[in-house]
């Protein structure tokens, strides 16, 4: 192919989209439409796995120091316990400190217990955190194993329904977005396909005067290759522009403080460029899938 | 330049459209094809350029045989011939120009010499004034010209018309003739389907009358016929 | 029956297609419409059925002006004119038959009178056995044949036709000739435009020769004119 | 219109569903994965609405009895709570069963709590339940100014932050369905309209030969309608069945007993008549919009 017959073909493929006014829009429109959803989830589901994460964070490994431990023996538990691998932090909670958010907790009905500052009951506390909080579970049972450990709690319980509620929240992020994609794409696909069973009659045309199947592709290429593009712009614009607007009000409403946001700042590159990619690639898939049946005259 | 040994035609919807056609045509000849309607002409005519695949029998073009022809090849084939169609088939978003000029673009022809060529054959056609105009803003006999222009611009050694008077008025018609004429003298081999009586009668040349899907004439220099 | 004033037509592109008609064709009557390619005698004839609206001027068919038709009372006026289009316009999915039946179907014709009537128009042009084939199925003649049984199908008051027999067979457009006359025996009006020198001259009837949009000669028993 | 012409276009628009093979699969398709989309969500949401309602539903608000009331004062003080319009349920609660739970949710390390049994610092406690936990706050406050009450808690804080959770999950549920179900209809009617415009020609051709538009919008009204019901019959189908196996397995994994689903019962029946619906008026609508345009001829 000559250079002056690429120049040609791009052109050709951006005239085109004016000449087909009307599908033109509509292909653009059900891009961006479908990609806005598809961007919109993105979002909510990287939030959500982030939220997931913090809670997950929350998981901690309280270990009840032996009352007959001195202090010499609690920091070498402490070093021994440090030196764990799957250790991320280890912190000591004092008994009187740990008797004084007990009663805290309680609120009003907290000063019935003060009796018990008398003769503190509880245990000298180090509160454990595994670097990955789905190890919680195995670094207790070998904290467990120590000496002047007296007991080792981590609400295995909770835990494990936690783990499995933000397994199930992740899975189904992950169905999602992917079912999403595929609808997406198959939706857009079938949209530029539409289009072009439309031009039918032109494709054979340009066979009959001699062009052949390279020649009539190439402009279609262009022309799936701009819809795409073209149409993941307002969604990429609107939904970058939202989600920063969106984390500044949740970060400046006391009320949604509980409510940690993943950063814009890699995000919404990140789901750009993703955006882009499936714009321009479907575009181009759909339009080349479907000129491919009319090319045999 | 142009063979067909025994060859059948017959449409999937089970209409045999070509009979047994034994014919040959030289290389600068100019035949008519002339029959009533729904005689097969057209379906000839189609053999010719591959629009449609023979059932039966084999065609030759110049020294290809078209059934040996690779798919891929088949493009090669068609910018050797020039086609006016029936029904024109001309492309509704690309203007008169653009029309013209895409059997140059598809040979890969500078943008300057295209544009050359392409004026020339408009003025031919007396269309040059029109060249910005979109098919469907054109009378009958306007788009008949933008189809003739498009067939003979790239000048093909081979220039098949089906019924390329159709919407003309005669003088159009004659000015159409003199330049297929004036083609046919450079050594361009013309194969016409006509139901122009007047054309055939006065320009006389080789008449292949079609019946029934057979070839029930063949004059070296016959008349339209068909006397009523 | 049909009665031009001052009748201008410019399309949206800025061609001056009709400029300046003064035009009356009576009840029964039969005129040719003769003249160039792009002469304007499509335009003339669209302006009748109002595909297209005149830029200045009246017109009127039978006693009603076509203006002051209100929108949805149009299709009332295009019933009683049957159109034999340049460009056949045949429904692309739909059979030979279900094509000329629709014209029917439209005035809410019982199932069997539909049946009846077309059988007979498809008899008529000689396709009653390409009844259930599609458009593209046809040859150029044939889809010719069928716009001409879909427009002569209701009987109307008027018959239209831009150039019915420009893809037949000179046997078969005289048939449709005969046809067109014994219909305008009957009382029907007949507008045609043609190139077909043969026919003006021998059936002579009134010949409206239009020339750049104007009307260059009105002759009561005229010939086709433009001798070369 | 006489009755047979209605019969004549019932015909032709279901054969212009044959006729126009690939468009009408394309469009059909396009109605099928949207209103999957569209349906998926519902259930997720209805899902999610139930779970937010037993989320609420474990607010109480726990009504501390003063020392002083004997037990005819309380059950005084019982009548009068449950003459409270607001209310639901009351539940008596005694300051050793109180005591009990409270050793109980410390673990193990509840048994240094043993010692307040001697000497029990609790109150007795009447267990408040609102008729819509949205009240609580209110029913709390009513609640307060009663005799023998000494005290009234129900966690402020954090039925508050619960109702912001449950109540943006709510209004985002909302919007999502809403969203989503505009989107389907956008992209739906879209698709029709595409493969409308391709016949755009037939339109003007039906018009010439001297079809009133009412002739002409019967059939795209016939072919809208089964576009849409076909379109429908898919995904209830598929709907139905995978949310009746899946609440089906839900409830047969332990694991997962802490999922409340809600009962496929009456709920898939309103989600197959919602798409049902969303598809014929969608299907009709998109077509009409799209052949109004043609009709101008
Ligand atoms: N694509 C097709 N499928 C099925 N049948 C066809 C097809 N094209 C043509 N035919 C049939 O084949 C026969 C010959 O058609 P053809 O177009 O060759 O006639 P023709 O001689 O060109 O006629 P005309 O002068 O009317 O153009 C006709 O009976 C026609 O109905
Ligand atoms: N839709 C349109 N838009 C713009 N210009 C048009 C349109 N239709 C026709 N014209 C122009 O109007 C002029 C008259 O066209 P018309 O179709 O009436 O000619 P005609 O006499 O029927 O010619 P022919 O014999 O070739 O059919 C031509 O110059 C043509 O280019
Ligand atoms: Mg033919
Ligand atoms: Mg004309």
């Amino acid at each position: 192919m000559k250079g002056r017959t690429l120049g040609r073909h791009v052109k050709e493929g951006g005239k085109n989209l004016v000449r087909n006014g009307w599908m033109t829009f509509a292909s653009i429109s059900a891009v961006t439409i479908m990609l806005f959803v598809v961007g919109a989830f993105l979002l909510l589901i990287m939030n959500i796995n982030e939220f997931a994460d913090s809670l997950e964070d929350d998981v901690e490994v309280r270990v009840f120091i032996d009352l007959t431990a001195d202090e010499e023996n609690q920091s070498e538990l402490e070093t021994e316990i440090q030196d764990i691998d799957m250790v991320q932090t280890v912190d000591f909670v004092a008994k009187e400190d740990g008797l004084e958010s007990l009663i805290t907790s309680f609120g009003d009905q907290g000063t019935y217990l003060e009796s018990l500052r008398e003769e503190n009951p509880l245990n000298d506390v180090f509160v454990v955190q595994a670097q990955d909080p789905q190890q919680t579970q195995v670094l207790a049972e070998e904290i467990q194993t120590l000496s002047y450990v007296d007991d080792v709690e981590y609400g295995a319980d909770i835990v494990e329904q936690l783990f499995s509620v933000t397994n199930i929240m992740r899975y189904a992020g992950i169905v999602l977005i992917v079912g999403l994609m595929f609808t997406a794409m198959f939706l857009i696909a079938n949209t530029i396909k539409i289009t072009i069973i439309a031009r039918k009659r032109e494709i054979q045309i340009m066979k009959l005067v001699g062009a052949t199947n390279g020649f009539i592709r190439w402009p279609f290429f262009v022309e799936g290759l701009l819809l795409g593009v073209l149409g993941a712009i307002i969604p990429i614009s609107a939904l970058s522009y939202g989600y920063v607007k969106l984390v500044e009000v949740v970060q400046g409403t006391p009320e949604l403080s509980f409510l940690t946001m993943t950063p814009p700042n890699p995000l919404i590159l990140q789901m750009g460029g993703l955006l882009l990619g499936i714009g321009a690639f479907i575009g181009i898939w759909g339009s080349m899938m479907s000129v491919r049946k009319f090319l045999k005259v | 330049m142009i063979t067909m040994k025994e060859v059948w035609k017959t449409y999937p919807n089970g209409v045999m459209a070509i009979n047994g056609i034994d014919i040959h045509i030289d290389k600068s000849e100019f035949v008519y094809v002339v029959g009533p309607s729904g005689a097969g002409k057209s379906t000839f005519i189609k053999l010719m350029y591959r629009e449609e695949k023979p059932t039966r029998g084999t065609i030759k073009i110049g020294d290809e045989e078209l059934s040996k022809i690779k798919e891929r090849h088949i493009p090669l084939l068609r910018r050797k011939i020039g086609v006016v169609f029936q029904d024109f088939k001309l492309l509704p978003s690309l203007s008169v120009y653009e029309n013209v000029a895409f059997a140059l673009e598809v040979i890969e022809e500078s943008k300057a010499n295209i544009r050359k060529r392409v004026m020339q054959v408009l003025d031919i056609v007396r269309l040059k004034n029109k060249a910005r105009f979109l098919p469907h803003e054109l009378s009958g006999g306007e788009q008949q010209r933008v189809a003739i222009a498009r067939a003979i611009v790239n000048n093909p050694s081979v220039l098949i018309a089906d019924e390329p008077t159709g919407n003309l008025d005669p003088e159009t018609s004659w000015e159409i003739m003199k330049i297929l004429e004036e083609i046919n003298d450079r050594g361009t081999t013309i194969v016409m389907a006509t139901h122009n009586k007047e054309i055939v009668n006065t320009m006389r040349k080789r008449v292949i009358a079609i019946e029934g899907g057979r070839v029930a004439r063949d004059d070296a220099k016959g008349g339209y016929g068909y006397e009523r």
